[in-house]
């Protein structure tokens, strides 16, 4: 069960260092979005999961509430991640940002 | 009817935070629920029909596990783009497409699952168009695709 | 290992506070701000202040950064450079911050050193709170036990202070009896009111129930969890907040009407300063709860006072709430109640 | 394994300390939301994991939950504030330099 945890935590974790590198190296805000947007989503799904599993090692009732409180944040933020990109990206839209294009490169 | 639905989501909910089983916090919860369903059950049930909606429900959480697989693929290809020495596959550009879809909750779940999915993210909705900013030429092509017709099928549009 | 958290959050917090200072954005200023939030938070359960730390989340997250942008919203967004007298200024700027800055050291020097055992305060109340929370009141959290009873006298006036907060912004903001014309437009020819898109509207219909339904759960588990009145009513009214950013200020209004919210802010102060008026007439000091339960029957006076607490989170958070929608809905509207963020 | 939560919240903290880098340097303020955005999800996850570092996670997942239920709350107000604004499209501030007339 350990090493299970152990993992996701890991790949979570692995997810976050490639968000954190497409924020800093991407071009414009659009492809950045694309970064902050799936990056960290799934990023957070897998280390709220492992530390969600590390948490049911040693059995108790209270500890499987917690762990239900987990997955609950991680429910939340499947639901707000996507919607909170899709507004910031709708506003730049809406303020005239022109999407940078490969053509665009001398 | 909405307001029974909401009551019991609410209370489940309730009992999933506490974690305690006295009579008092129960009692607790119970006005708590239904001062919730009072003040804003018209938010979480658009429409009065709700019996409807419970097998949406089921083949919504049905659909939860392919989605997964397919926001995992996403990230990775993503991240892999962001480890590129010069980023040579990063071709940004937007696309404009129709969706056959009607209804607006499952036009809402195709614009996060579009968000969520490789490459892509949903700009805007204007009544049946898309914008969508794609990151590669690939992700670009394959819209709308395989993912509006699995939701026009939980929803039962198709 | 633990002083790795320690230093590069407080490393982060101290360049957050240089790039907000030299930031020329007003809105980049609350962008970063509100960062500095988070790693505040996350400093606060670093060093164990969980209370504090749910505090710094709900206000940052929910509320603060909304009010900034509201206010950054009928403001300037940059800062226009001065013409005449720039470098007096800023000598002068200088010359207060040296002042002032090294009387803070220097009082500072009078204090115990952090965590210090042998401080007067950790050598008399702390332990007497400590040890006599559960025989006292049976209330597991100690901050709430302090907060809402040994200490009830200051957080009731704390709530006033929140009060006169919420009825400052009030009188200062709202234009009564003026209106705007609905169907006005910017300088670029766009509808004033912003569109937003179904998405956000859907997906905020659907959390709305549920941080409504967080607040009052962390309203009445206070006595065993982190939390209390105040973060709950903070919560409740980012949730009428989030609403507002859905859709527009006239939805709010429809469910909590500006009377309504005046009427709510009081009742809740009344609550808390009624519960220990209740404590006189029954013949105990003002806010002493133990003396409440010969009016709430079967309850011991131990007991009696775990559920007066309870009363007066409520009322605490019944105040908090309308106060914030209301601060708000007025500095989002500028007052006139029609249109804004 | 406290030493493995331990090693994985100060990389947390390092990486946020990057996405900083990001949310100072802009270049837009609509890059700093994305910024503040991004550690806003990072800090959710770092309470739950001081929680377990510090053995007491039934306290720390409350302010976790309330982030994850608030976050989106300050985006989505400065989303709007770039939905509509004035003074963007005159200044030509989002554009990079070559295309400002």
């Amino acid at each position: 069960m350990n090493a299970l945890a152990g993992t996701f935590v890991v790949l979570g974790f692995l997810f976050f260092i490639g968000t954190t590198l497409g924020l800093l190296r991407f071009p414009d805000f659009y492809s950045r979005m694309h970064a902050s947007g799936k990056g960290d989503t799934i990023g957070a799904i897998f280390m709220l999961l492992g530390l969600a599993l590390h948490n049911l090692s040693p059995f108790s009732w209270s500890g499987v509430f917690v762990s239900l409180k987990i997955v609950l944040i991680l429910i939340f933020l499947f639901l707000a991640n996507p919607t909170a990109t899709h507004a910031i990206i709708d506003a730049g839209y809406e303020t005239g940002v022109k999407p940078w294009t490969r053509e665009d490169t001398p | 009817m909405r307001y029974v639905f909401t009551f019991i989501l609410m209370y489940g909910f309730w009992v999933l935070l506490s974690g305690k089983f006295d009579t008092f916090h129960l009692a607790l919860g119970f006005l708590s629920s239904l001062l919730v369903s009072f003040i804003s059950s018209d938010l979480l049930f658009a429409d009065t029909r709700v019996g409807g909606r419970m097998r949406e429900l089921i083949r919504f959480i049905a659909f939860i596990p392919w989605i997964l697989k397919e926001i995992f693929l996403a990230a990775t290809h993503v991240a892999l783009i962001a480890l590129e020495p010069n980023m040579a596959t990063l071709e940004p550009r937007l696309v404009r497409f129709r969706t056959r879809l009607k209804r607006e909750i499952s036009k809402v779940v195709f614009a996060n699952a579009i968000t969520l999915t490789p490459g892509t993210i949903t700009i805007r909705i204007s009544g049946d168009e898309f914008i969508v900013h794609a990151l590669t030429r690939k992700t670009a092509g394959s819209l709308p695709g395989e993912m509006e017709e699995r939701i026009g099928r939980i929803f039962g549009e198709f | 290992m633990i002083w790795c958290f320690d230093f590069i959050i407080l490393l982060m917090l101290v360049t957050c506070a240089f790039a907000a200072i030299w930031s020329k954005g007003l809105l980049s200023a609350g962008m970063i701000l509100s960062a500095y939030s988070f790693l505040m938070a996350l400093l606060w359960t670093e060093m164990g202040a969980v209370d504090v730390a749910f505090t710094e989340a709900a206000v940052g997250a929910g509320v603060s950064t909304v009010f900034m942008i509201a206010v950054v919203y009928h403001t300037r967004r940059f800062i226009q450079p001065r013409r005449y007298g720039r470098m007096f200024f800023k000598l002068m700027g200088l010359l207060a911050t040296l002042i002032l800055g090294g009387l803070s050291l220097y009082a500072a020097s009078d204090f115990p050193s952090w965590a210090d055992p042998s401080e007067p305060a950790s050598l008399h109340v702390a332990p007497y709170y400590i040890e006599n929370t559960i025989r006292d009141t049976a209330v597991p959290n100690v901050v709430t036990s302090v907060l809402a009873d040994y200490r009830g006298f200051d957080t009731m006036f704390e709530t006033t202070v929140i009060l006169t907060a919420g009825l400052v912004a009030h009188a200062v903001l709202r234009r009564l009896g003026r209106r705007r014309d609905p169907n006005r437009k910017t300088n670029d020819g766009r509808p004033v009111e912003a569109h937003t898109s179904i998405v956000v509207q859907r997906i905020a219909r659907i959390m709305v129930p549920f941080i409504q339904l967080y607040a009052l759960y962390v309203v009445a588990h206070g006595h065993h969890s982190p939390g209390g009145g105040f973060q709950g009513g903070v919560i409740l009214g980012a949730s009428f907040i989030l609403v507002g950013l859905a859709y527009n200020i006239q939805t709010v209004l429809a469910r909590f009407s500006e009377p309504l919210g005046v009427l709510l802010a009081n009742t809740g102060v009344l609550l808390y300063a009624g519960i220990g008026v209740a404590c006189m007439v029954l013949g105990a000091n003002f806010l002493d709860y133990g003396i409440l339960s010969r009016v709430l029957p079967g309850t011991s006076p131990v007991m009696a006072r775990s559920h007066a607490m309870l009363g007066v989170e409520i009322g605490v958070a019944i105040a908090v709430s309308a106060i914030m929608v209301s601060i708000y809905i007025n500095t989002a509207s500028k007052g006139y109640h029609d249109q804004g963020l | 394994m406290p030493d493995f939560f331990v090693t994985m919240g100060v990389g947390l903290c390092i990486l946020m300390f990057l996405t900083l880098v990001r949310a100072f340097r802009g270049p837009t303020a609509i890059d700093r939301i994305i910024g503040v955005n991004v550690i806003g999800t990072k800090t959710t996850v770092l309470l739950v994991i001081i929680g377990i570092v510090y053995g007491r996670v039934d306290m720390f997942v409350d302010i976790s939950l309330a982030y994850a239920l608030l976050n989106f709350i300050a985006t989505l107000a400065a989303a709007r504030y770039f939905q509509h604004h004035k003074e963007l499209r005159e200044t030509g501030f989002f554009l990079r330099k070559r295309d400002r007339r």
